[in-house]
């Protein structure tokens, strides 16, 4: 990487999840932040933030976009001894991803759903639908299943920028890239599973005795998931493949069973969590089987010897850039502008993340040190 | 129920070690429905000598015969009744005197009924319901004996039963207790510091010396007939022998 | 006088709030009376699809009384042998001592190892929270024990486990009530911290924690003022019980 | 015996936890005691980056030592003032019952708007923790004070000021002081939760979680040792001012 | 001092709003330098009346006046004895001596000279480091003797002083106090239940009737000579004279 003479500081504050940045932005703590999806929108909508840039526009040109993100992640163990059962999870994400490309504003409408029951957000005055946010949100995302050459490249990048930040010191330390690819991912389910969609006709996995965890975020991000849960009806219908919720009436289901053909195969537990490193914690403790999870997790979790695969993507971008109201900064080029008089002036300016070597922080990081700003962790 | 206590001695050993010795060399034959005071000072081994008894605790040397079988652990044959008040203040009165029945398997109805009669004759009927702390520290320990009677044991033994209770309810128990023991005719060991007291309830006196508490003198009270008038010669007579006893035991 | 003078300040402090969130103008350092009584009045509207406030009390009510319920099974028991047997106590305490000052909260990362996500991890967790107070006050309360009524009993014939049941359990249950009032009142803190753990779907820890990600300050403290009375509801409950059941108490000589 | 017996139990789990470690072996379940125990030993070296269990300890000790003053600064004056007075004790009682049974944890969101991130927040929610044993053992102890005492005072010639501070203050001295050592437990376990707020970089509750997020079990239980050991080592320092200084406790007559 | 009590009645008015009349319509006056006993059942208003005088209640009718200025609350002229033990545990026999010199803000070398002196009056001057707990009872009324008499004031009321003591040390306690008295010529007023104790002690005793307290009667002592025999035939007279008085009170 060629990083120019840094000509400022910016810190960052770590938040642990996207749970403070409203509060820490409107009580003037932080001078913006980097999130995923709705949380981005949350502050237009409530008055307290600007969006600057999404993910893909971040500088270097072209370098972000379509930059990966969330991918869908397996326990091998798990995988090789139900190898049909993963499959047919993939295949149930790649038909809910194509739904939500198709029917965007129904997929924004079930995502509010799940995320927030539809219900309103209060700020103030103000009073929003959360639909109106997601809806809002959504063209923001992209969402794609295909483990291609080129986002496999995408996702090297991210081993790059955690060998760089440090916080890769296990298997992934010293790896050239083929033996990188080797250790992240295998794409046999994805392949198999479009195989199945293709012919039209998906495999009946044997039964599962005990409940198979899977954990994902609170994020249009793994909307393909809300998704297949929520128009389990279509997609038994049409495919022959859903993920029915036990409680049909729930907001946000916990227990759903697979079916295939009409079958139930397995039930599943969801697990959300406030971050991917949680997630990835509860792999490794063989609590979840598998994983909606953003990619530095995954591979941190991989390179701490987690038995752990990424299989498919979930979406591309998606993460947004926030700065407080109060700012001048409307795009990437007069924050960075900002950022330098504010930190000429011995006041740097403080962005939060969502956590150290998430997607966020290393798009950021590689963001404003390729704009010639130098970055340094806020110690509380 | 008769008793016989042969050599009796008891030593106690403190926490830091040290051998306290309580009671001493203690010969004594209690007999058949007899009424027995235990007077001497403070410290002596009343205490002791009656929780020996009761098997509550166990003699350092010497032996106890209980209608001529040795004595081994608490038995229901023989009742005591403390000094402090030790009702089960979460029972009501009905309850705790039938406690020993309870606990004995008896079912209710039956334990009940024997628990009625005790009340009633330790004058308590209407208190029934009550819970201990609504009564009064006489009607507390009248409670106490009711108890220790509804098991019907054959011996009574009373570690200064009124000490806390003031004159004028000590001397209507006094009369109650006397009554009681006509009525019943148990064995009754009686400790009480009261020279006064022994001498209107005993048919003997044990004087017992300063500790370790050894027999100094065995005061029968048998020729002041029943129910005494503590005016009377022979009373004033005994009580004084008594209390001569009491002082002149003391060192000073 | 002692009732109106005690619902002055809170008034007061309604007021001083009111006009602090309307000067402030913020609702993420105070939201305005006027968004969240609303909440408070309608506990039965959904919140953010996780329920509503009442369901969500329930279900955290629910996790409470389980923890709590196995807390009590354990500690009682084990609270009795250890007041009563000086082995027993001297073989446990010093592992009670070391387990004691380990706040529950830290063993959420093992509770997940060892009882996976879920209501299990949240019981364990709620259950080191009570446990200790009622154990504590059990051993206490059996130690407590008049002498005087064991050896009644014992001479009027109770064997050991009658001395148990009828004298020992009774005698000491007003201090083993104290030991679960404040082991409830533990444990409904914990709960708190046991629905922030990872996998948690309801309870009125998640809805505020979950609340918080959108910046609604107002559920928040709705959700606060929820786990405040119900957290006082429970200690009247307790304390009432007390008074009618244990008026015995202090008064016992 | 008492000593030998106390510490065969925990000998007996260590080499229960040592065989059911390697039997199970899964370090994320139950990592093995040679892995916990040189982390402990050599309690100087840097963990994760994060710094030292010592240095950890001490930034821990010292915010609890912060929020744990703030509360004693306004907790005993308060408390004197509501046991003294039946006025202020009508007045601040209900407003006290009220905010008492919210979680310190819940305050998290509020303390952040409030307080901002950092070591304030902290402080706050140690000091809630604290704040309400202290209060009402304050308030306990001199209600408790012997009338014998203030109005022996009183005929001496003492005026209030001199009642408070020679008679009613050191007469509810050990009371008070329980209520230091039930705080100062709570503020320890208010701090392992306060350090898991955002923005926080040291501290063992910090140290606890961030190796919780990279799967470092033995760190976490070596940490959960560490708060453990510290909060006896408090408690035994609380105890043993307490029988040195209060000696004449419970023999006052 | 001298004190003067005109025509003082109290009544309490309990939580629940009932009257209870504790003393009704005293009359009194104490002389300069006298012993006066009160005498009275229990709950015939004997320590509400002292806590009158020390200005700790307040009457509901009548005055008191004190060398002729009417009496205003606690007052270091008049120092108060209790029944119970009220020394403050925490601080050494030394500095309870010393604590009204210290609320009156003299030096620290000055009050435990002072203090010292009244240890030294009582008998107690090698305790004087020792906390109270390691005193026994009748050490510990001693020290509140001396507590009080520290301030210098002019007269001493003493509630039962020696109620809790054994028969023994109560014995030495009040030929000590006569000593103390000689020397210091306080006003004294004195309650107590024993009859003995007071007619050993008082120049005048003061009998009271059943609740609620009016003056029986007053009954000089003056004629019997300090130090008073016990067995001296106006000693007894005296004695058996109160005893009539106060049985022929009660209404059994
Ligand atoms: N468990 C014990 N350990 C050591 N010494 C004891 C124990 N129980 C009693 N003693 C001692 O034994 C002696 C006799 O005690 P005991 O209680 O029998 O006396 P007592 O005659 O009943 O006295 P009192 O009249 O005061 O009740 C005392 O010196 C007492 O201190
Ligand atoms: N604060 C009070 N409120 C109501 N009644 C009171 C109060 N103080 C005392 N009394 C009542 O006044 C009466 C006199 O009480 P006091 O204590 O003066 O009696 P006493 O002569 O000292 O009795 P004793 O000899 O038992 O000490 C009693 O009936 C008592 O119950
Ligand atoms: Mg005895
Ligand atoms: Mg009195």
């Amino acid at each position: 990487t060629t990083t120019q003479q840094a000509t400022g500081d910016v810190g960052i504050l770590y938040t642990k999840g996207t749970g403070p940045m409203p509060t820490l932005l409107a009580t003037k703590q932080i001078d913006g932040y980097i999130a995923w999806q709705p949380f981005v929108e949350v502050a237009p909508v409530a008055g307290i933030g600007r969006v600057i840039t999404y993910s893909g526009n971040l500088p270097p040109d072209d370098r972000w976009k379509n930059h990966p993100c969330c991918v869908l992640t397996s326990r091998t163990d798990f995988m090789n001894s139900n190898p049909a059962f993963v499959d047919a999870m993939g295949a149930a994400t790649i038909l809910a991803t194509r739904y939500i490309n198709d029917h965007q504003s129904e997929a924004a409408d079930i995502t509010a759903e799940w995320l927030a029951g539809k219900g309103n957000f209060t700020y103030g005055n103000i009073t929003v639908s959360s639909v109106e946010i997601l809806e809002r949100s959504f063209p923001t995302v992209k969402f794609v299943n295909e483990p291609s050459e080129q986002w496999m490249g995408g996702q090297l990048e991210f081993v790059y920028a955690l060998r760089e930040l440090g916080t890769i010191t296990g298997t992934l330390k010293n790896t050239t890239d083929d033996q990188t690819k080797a250790l992240l991912f295998d794409t046999g389910p994805y392949d198999r599973a479009m195989a199945m969609i293709n012919a039209s006709s998906i495999a009946v996995p044997p039964a599962e005795a005990n409940p198979v965890g899977v954990g994902y975020l609170l994020s249009d991000h793994h909307a393909s998931l809300f998704v297949a849960v929520k128009k389990w009806q279509y997609f038994n219908d049409t495919y022959g493949i859903a993920l029915k919720p036990e409680d049909p009436t729930a907001t946000r289901p916990d227990l759903v069973d697979l079916l295939v053909k009409g079958q139930k195969v397995a039930t599943l537990k969801l697990i959300p969590a406030d971050a991917g490193p949680q997630l990835m914690q509860l792999a490794a403790t063989k609590t979840i089987q598998m994983a909606y999870v953003g990619n530095p997790p995954a591979i941190s979790a991989i390179d701490q010897g987690t038995p752990l695969k990424i299989l498919m993507a979930l979406n591309n971008e998606g993460s947004g850039v926030v700065v407080v109201t109060s700012s001048p900064a409307t795009d990437w080029d007069s924050f960075v502008q900002w950022a330098k008089e504010r930190s000429a002036a011995g006041k740097p300016i403080v962005m939060a993340a969502p956590g150290k070597g998430s997607i966020q922080d290393v798009m950021l990081r590689y963001a404003l040190e390729e704009s010639g700003l130098s970055v340094k962790e806020v110690q509380a | 129920m008769k008793l016989a206590i042969r050599d009796l001695s008891k030593v106690f050993v403190t926490g830091t070690g040290e051998q306290v010795p309580a009671l001493d060399g203690i010969n004594l034959t209690v007999d058949d429905e007899e009424f027995l005071c235990i007077l001497g000072p403070s410290g002596c081994g009343k205490t002791t000598l009656l929780r020996i008894i009761a098997g509550l605790d166990t003699p350092t040397t010497g032996s106890i015969q209980v209608d001529g079988e040795a004595l081994s652990g608490p038995s229901r044959r023989i009742a005591m009744i403390f000094q402090e008040y030790s009702l089960f203040p979460w029972r009501t009165v009905l309850d705790n005197v039938s406690f020993g029945l309870e606990v004995q398997g008896r079912d209710r109805e039956e334990r009940f009924a024997v628990a009625r009669k005790y009340l009633d004759l330790v004058g308590l009927a209407s208190f029934e319901r009550n819970l201990p702390y609504e009564l009064s520290g006489g009607m507390r320990q009248r409670v106490a004996v009711a108890r220790a009677l509804a098991t019907e044991p054959a011996a009574l033994l009373m570690d200064e039963p009124f000490g806390a209770l003031d004159a004028q309810t000590r001397n209507l128990m006094q009369t109650e207790l006397q009554e009681i023991w006509r009525k019943t005719r148990k064995t009754i060991l009686f400790v009480t510091h009261s020279v006064d007291e022994a001498v209107f309830l005993a048919d003997r006196i044990v004087v017992l010396t300063e500790r370790p508490g050894r027999i100094r003198e065995i005061v029968p009270v048998q020729k002041c007939p029943h129910p005494r008038d503590r005016t009377c010669a022979d009373f004033v007579e005994i009580r004084r022998h008594v209390l001569d006893l009491i002082s002149g035991g003391s060192s000073d | 006088m002692r009732r109106p003078l005690g619902i002055l300040l809170p008034i007061l402090i309604l007021i001083v709030w009111e006009i602090a969130a309307r000067f402030i103008n913020n609702q993420f350092i105070l939201p305005r009376l006027e968004t969240v009584l609303p909440v408070l009045l309608s506990p039965t509207i959904d919140i953010l699809g996780t329920g509503s406030l009442l369901h969500n009390a329930m279900v955290s009510l629910e996790r409470v009384g389980a923890g709590f319920l196995v807390a009590l099974a354990i500690a009682i028991p084990l609270g009795v042998g250890m007041g009563w047997s000086r082995r027993l106590d001297a073989l446990a305490d010093t592992t009670i001592q070391l387990l004691r000052p380990i706040p529950p909260l830290a063993w959420g990362p093992l509770a997940i190892a060892w009882f996976s996500v879920g209501i299990n991890s949240m019981i364990f967790i709620i259950f080191l929270g009570a446990f200790f107070p009622i154990l504590l006050n059990t051993i206490d309360g059996v130690r407590a024990i008049k002498k005087t009524w064991v050896e009644v009993a014992q001479t009027l014939g109770a064997s050991e486990r009658q001395v148990l049941a009828k004298v020992v359990l009774p005698g000491a249950a007003p201090t083993i009530w104290t030991g679960l009032r404040v082991g409830f009142g533990i444990a409904w803190m914990c709960v708190i911290a046991a629905e922030w753990l990872p996998g948690t779907t309801s309870g009125l820890g998640y809805l505020t924690l979950y609340a918080y990600n959108f910046g609604q300050m107002h559920y928040i403290i709705a959700g606060m003022i929820t786990i405040g009375i119900i957290g006082i509801a429970f200690d009247l409950l307790f304390r009432s019980v007390e008074d009618r059941w244990f008026c015995w108490r202090g008064l016992e000589r």
